[in-house]
């Protein structure tokens, strides 16, 4: 059961990769998305920072 | 006192040609590209000219496209470097009447050059005489529609660097239904069979661009002005 | 010429470039037979009040009025009612003195090339007329410039740096020709570092960052 | 009406959302693609015709909805931004560009995938794969837009005006290449009526598409909020934002 199903009925080649690339694309989203918005988050803090250290 | 519209249209497409003609290496550079770029193609295919005659429609397009597309980057530029732009964007005349000057004339100088120069480039394919017709008729429509679609380009790019390259990325995607329907006509003018359902899809892209695309192109010049 | 009573007159207006906060909340009201003389140290925003008093720029905040209207409901009036002379003198290279002034003024009113020729010896420039604005000095083609202001017989002036490249003589030019201009009604706002030594009513407008 | 429109959009509102509703999101997100998952890889019956390849139908077709939908989500966004001018509506567009545009990067690769043992070649000028790759094309040029400006705000609203000029085209690309291609009759392609399917098929593709929306939806709350820090002024919020 198990290899009949990673076989794929002989097309395991195609869908294997197929779905790899799927998961691959999900992940660089959720990778880069929480990048930019820690990227985000650190300027917006040393924006704030600079500002109160004119404003004293 | 006041200038109307249409003598403001005038004015403004009688300075963009005596620019052009004062210019004249401008004017011919891109034709110069069309005609080579077209003769490379077989010398790079090796082919007979029979067989020429089954890629030669694809060619011609796309060197058409390619060669607009080269003089399109000046359209807006060079007037946004002097500042002339801005005059003519505070001269009191509506934006959109400008824009509608300066693209008409670039496809008179460029467009419609190319369209005159097409049966050299034709011959040089292998194309048959009884096709020239609509393969002009075809090029004058594409070539319009693509100085518009360029005009929106232009416009958006006009400040930027690398802004050329930038040009063909945002402008070569929307002339693919142009490039398609236009070799199809040309295509089909050859085989001698009916050209009638590449041209009205030619014609209609024609005008639906040259309805929607001067507000598009206006938009983007009062963005980039600022 | 027409001059209505009420001026141009902008208010509170903020423009950012990016996350510079470059107009923060400029305001002034000036009227016909006023000049507005705009100062400040480089990078407070002197050209880019210029740009939104025209029109050119929409400020983030803020208005821009002229006769009491908002100048984006009434744009193309106003900007027929406007000369506007940038920092750079906005000449094509290629074309004539003379041709230049005819593409721009040409857009604004009809006129001959004798108005235009006039507009030039005005400034001292008529000898230039017929020659390409490539060969013209920097001086020059500022006084080129002076002349379609001049000639575009605007009730509203937006001068940048008008004395930019002008020799001393140029400069007494520049002040005759405001003077002139806001003694018939007119209204200016010139930005300069000079001062403009002018015997007519001048406001200052002084930015700073 | 317009006040409570403008509150709607006013950034601490949307960031505050956006923060709140994006683990909720991802939750549902990872339910609906594991249902599908599960159901489309182990349980669903192998095509009649293809075998067991249908199975990356799975991934294909809800990446090819996407990239649309997010491109139509993009230029919504942008249409509302430039003509009310509304600063989220460009936090949202330029939020949707890349996840969009990694979708259609998905659609093409799996699409070419699919290609190879149906139609024997990877790529075929097949009408949907030739628009899915002009969209890749007008998201790109879309994102170096907005990026090759040096004022935020002049790149924002040029990359919006593009992606309203380029929502218009679409449609006309799609048509247009399916003219063409009846008129080349080129590679035989092999459809998969969907309203043909069996409900042991269906019901997976529709749960992985959802998931894809919900996928969407999360990373996109995720993008919204850098997006907005990156637009804001008023730091009076922003304090109070960062700090959790």
């Amino acid at each position: 059961m198990t290899n009949e199903f990673w076989s794929m009925g002989g097309y395991a080649r195609y869908v294997w990769p197929c779905y790899g690339i799927a998961g691959a694309v999900l992940a660089w989203n959720l990778w880069a998305a929480g990048r930019y918005l820690a990227a985000a988050k650190l300027r917006a803090a040393r924006a704030l920072a600079m500002a109160s250290s004119e404003a004293r | 006192m006041t200038v109307g519209a249409w003598e403001a249209f005038l004015l403004v497409l009688h300075r963009e040609l005596c620019l052009s003609f004062r210019r004249p290496e401008q004017l011919f550079q891109p034709l110069v590209f069309f005609l080579i770029v077209t003769t490379l193609f077989p010398l790079g295919l090796s082919l007979q000219l029979s067989a020429l005659r089954d890629i030669a429609p694809g060619v011609l397009w796309v060197a058409a496209l390619l060669s607009s597309l080269l003089s399109l980057d000046s359209l807006f530029k060079s007037d946004a470097d002097d500042g002339t732009l801005e005059q003519l964007a505070l001269s009191g005349q509506g934006l959109t009447l400008i824009v509608v000057a300066k693209t008409g004339a670039h496809w008179l100088v460029t467009g419609l050059a190319l369209v005159i120069v097409s049966p050299i480039v034709a011959i040089a394919l292998g194309i048959p005489t009884s096709a020239f017709a609509i393969m002009m008729l075809s090029l004058a429509l594409g070539t319009l529609t693509l100085s518009w679609l360029g005009a929106i380009g232009a416009g958006l790019t006009i400040g930027l660097r690398r802004g050329n390259v930038l040009l063909s990325l945002i402008v070569l995607p929307l002339a693919t239904p142009l490039l398609i329907f236009g070799a199809a006509a040309t295509d089909r003018a050859i085989s001698g069979t009916s050209t009638a359902g590449a041209m009205y899809f030619l014609a209609a892209l024609c005008v639906f661009t040259c309805t929607l695309a001067p507000w598009a192109a206006t938009a983007a010049l009062r963005i980039t002005l600022e | 010429m027409n001059f209505a009573s009420d001026g141009l007159e902008f208010e509170k207006v903020h423009v950012w470039r990016g996350d510079r906060h470059v107009l923060q909340g400029i305001s002034a009201h000036v009227r016909p037979r006023e000049l507005l003389h705009i100062s400040g140290a480089n990078g407070t925003g002197k050209t880019t009040l210029l740009r939104v008093v025209s029109g050119l720029l929409r400020p983030e905040q803020g208005s821009v009025t002229w006769l009491g209207q908002s100048i984006t409901s009434s744009r193309t009036e106003y900007q027929a009612a406007l000369a506007y002379a940038s920092h750079e003198p906005a000449l094509k290279s290629d074309l004539t003195a003379i041709e230049n002034l005819r593409f721009a003024v040409g857009l604004k009113r009809r006129v001959t090339p004798k108005d235009l020729l006039a507009a030039l010896d005005r400034t001292g420039v008529a000898a230039c007329a017929e020659l390409p604005a490539r060969v013209l000095s920097a001086g020059q083609r500022r006084r080129v410039s002076l002349a379609r202001v001049l000639a575009m017989r605007a009730s509203i002036w937006l001068l940048d740096e008008p004395h930019a490249n002008l020799d001393a003589e140029g400069s007494e030019l520049v002040s005759e020709l405001l003077q002139a201009h806001v003694q018939e009604g007119g209204l200016a706002l010139v930005v300069a570092h000079r001062d403009l030594a002018l015997s007519c009513p001048v406001r200052r407008l002084e930015l700073n960052s | 009406m317009w006040t409570w429109f403008y509150k709607l959009a006013s950034p601490p509102y949307v960031y505050g959302v956006a923060a709140a509703l994006r683990l909720w999101l991802f939750g549902a997100a990872a339910l609906a693609m594991g249902y599908g998952l599960i159901a489309g890889l182990a349980i669903a019956p192998p095509d009649y015709q293809q075998g067991d390849a249908f199975r990356m139908i799975y991934v294909h077709v809800p990446g090819a909805i996407l990239s649309l939908t997010v491109y139509t989500v993009m230029a919504a966004a942008s249409a509302v931004a430039l003509i009310w001018r509304i600063k989220v509506g460009h936090a949202v567009a330029a939020a949707s560009a890349p996840i969009g545009a990694s979708f259609a990067i998905l659609a093409l690769v799996t699409g070419s995938l699919w290609g190879k043992p149906m139609w024997g070649t990877y790529w075929a000028w097949d009408p949907r794969l030739t628009s899915e790759l002009i969209l890749l094309f007008l998201y790109v040029g879309v994102m170096s837009l907005r990026s090759a400006f040096e004022d935020p705000l002049r790149g924002d609203r040029a990359a919006a005006l593009l992606a309203v000029v380029g929502v218009v085209n679409v449609p006309i690309v799609h048509f247009s290449v399916v003219w063409w291609n009846s008129l080349h009759q080129g590679a035989t392609i092999v459809r998969i009526g969907a309203p043909k399917m069996p409900g042991s098929m269906l019901w997976p593709l529709l749960s992985m598409w959802l998931g894809f929306m919900l996928f969407f939806g999360a990373v996109l709350c995720m993008r919204l909020q850098a997006e907005v820090l990156n637009r804001e002024r008023q730091a009076s919020w922003v304090r109070e934002a960062i700090k959790s």
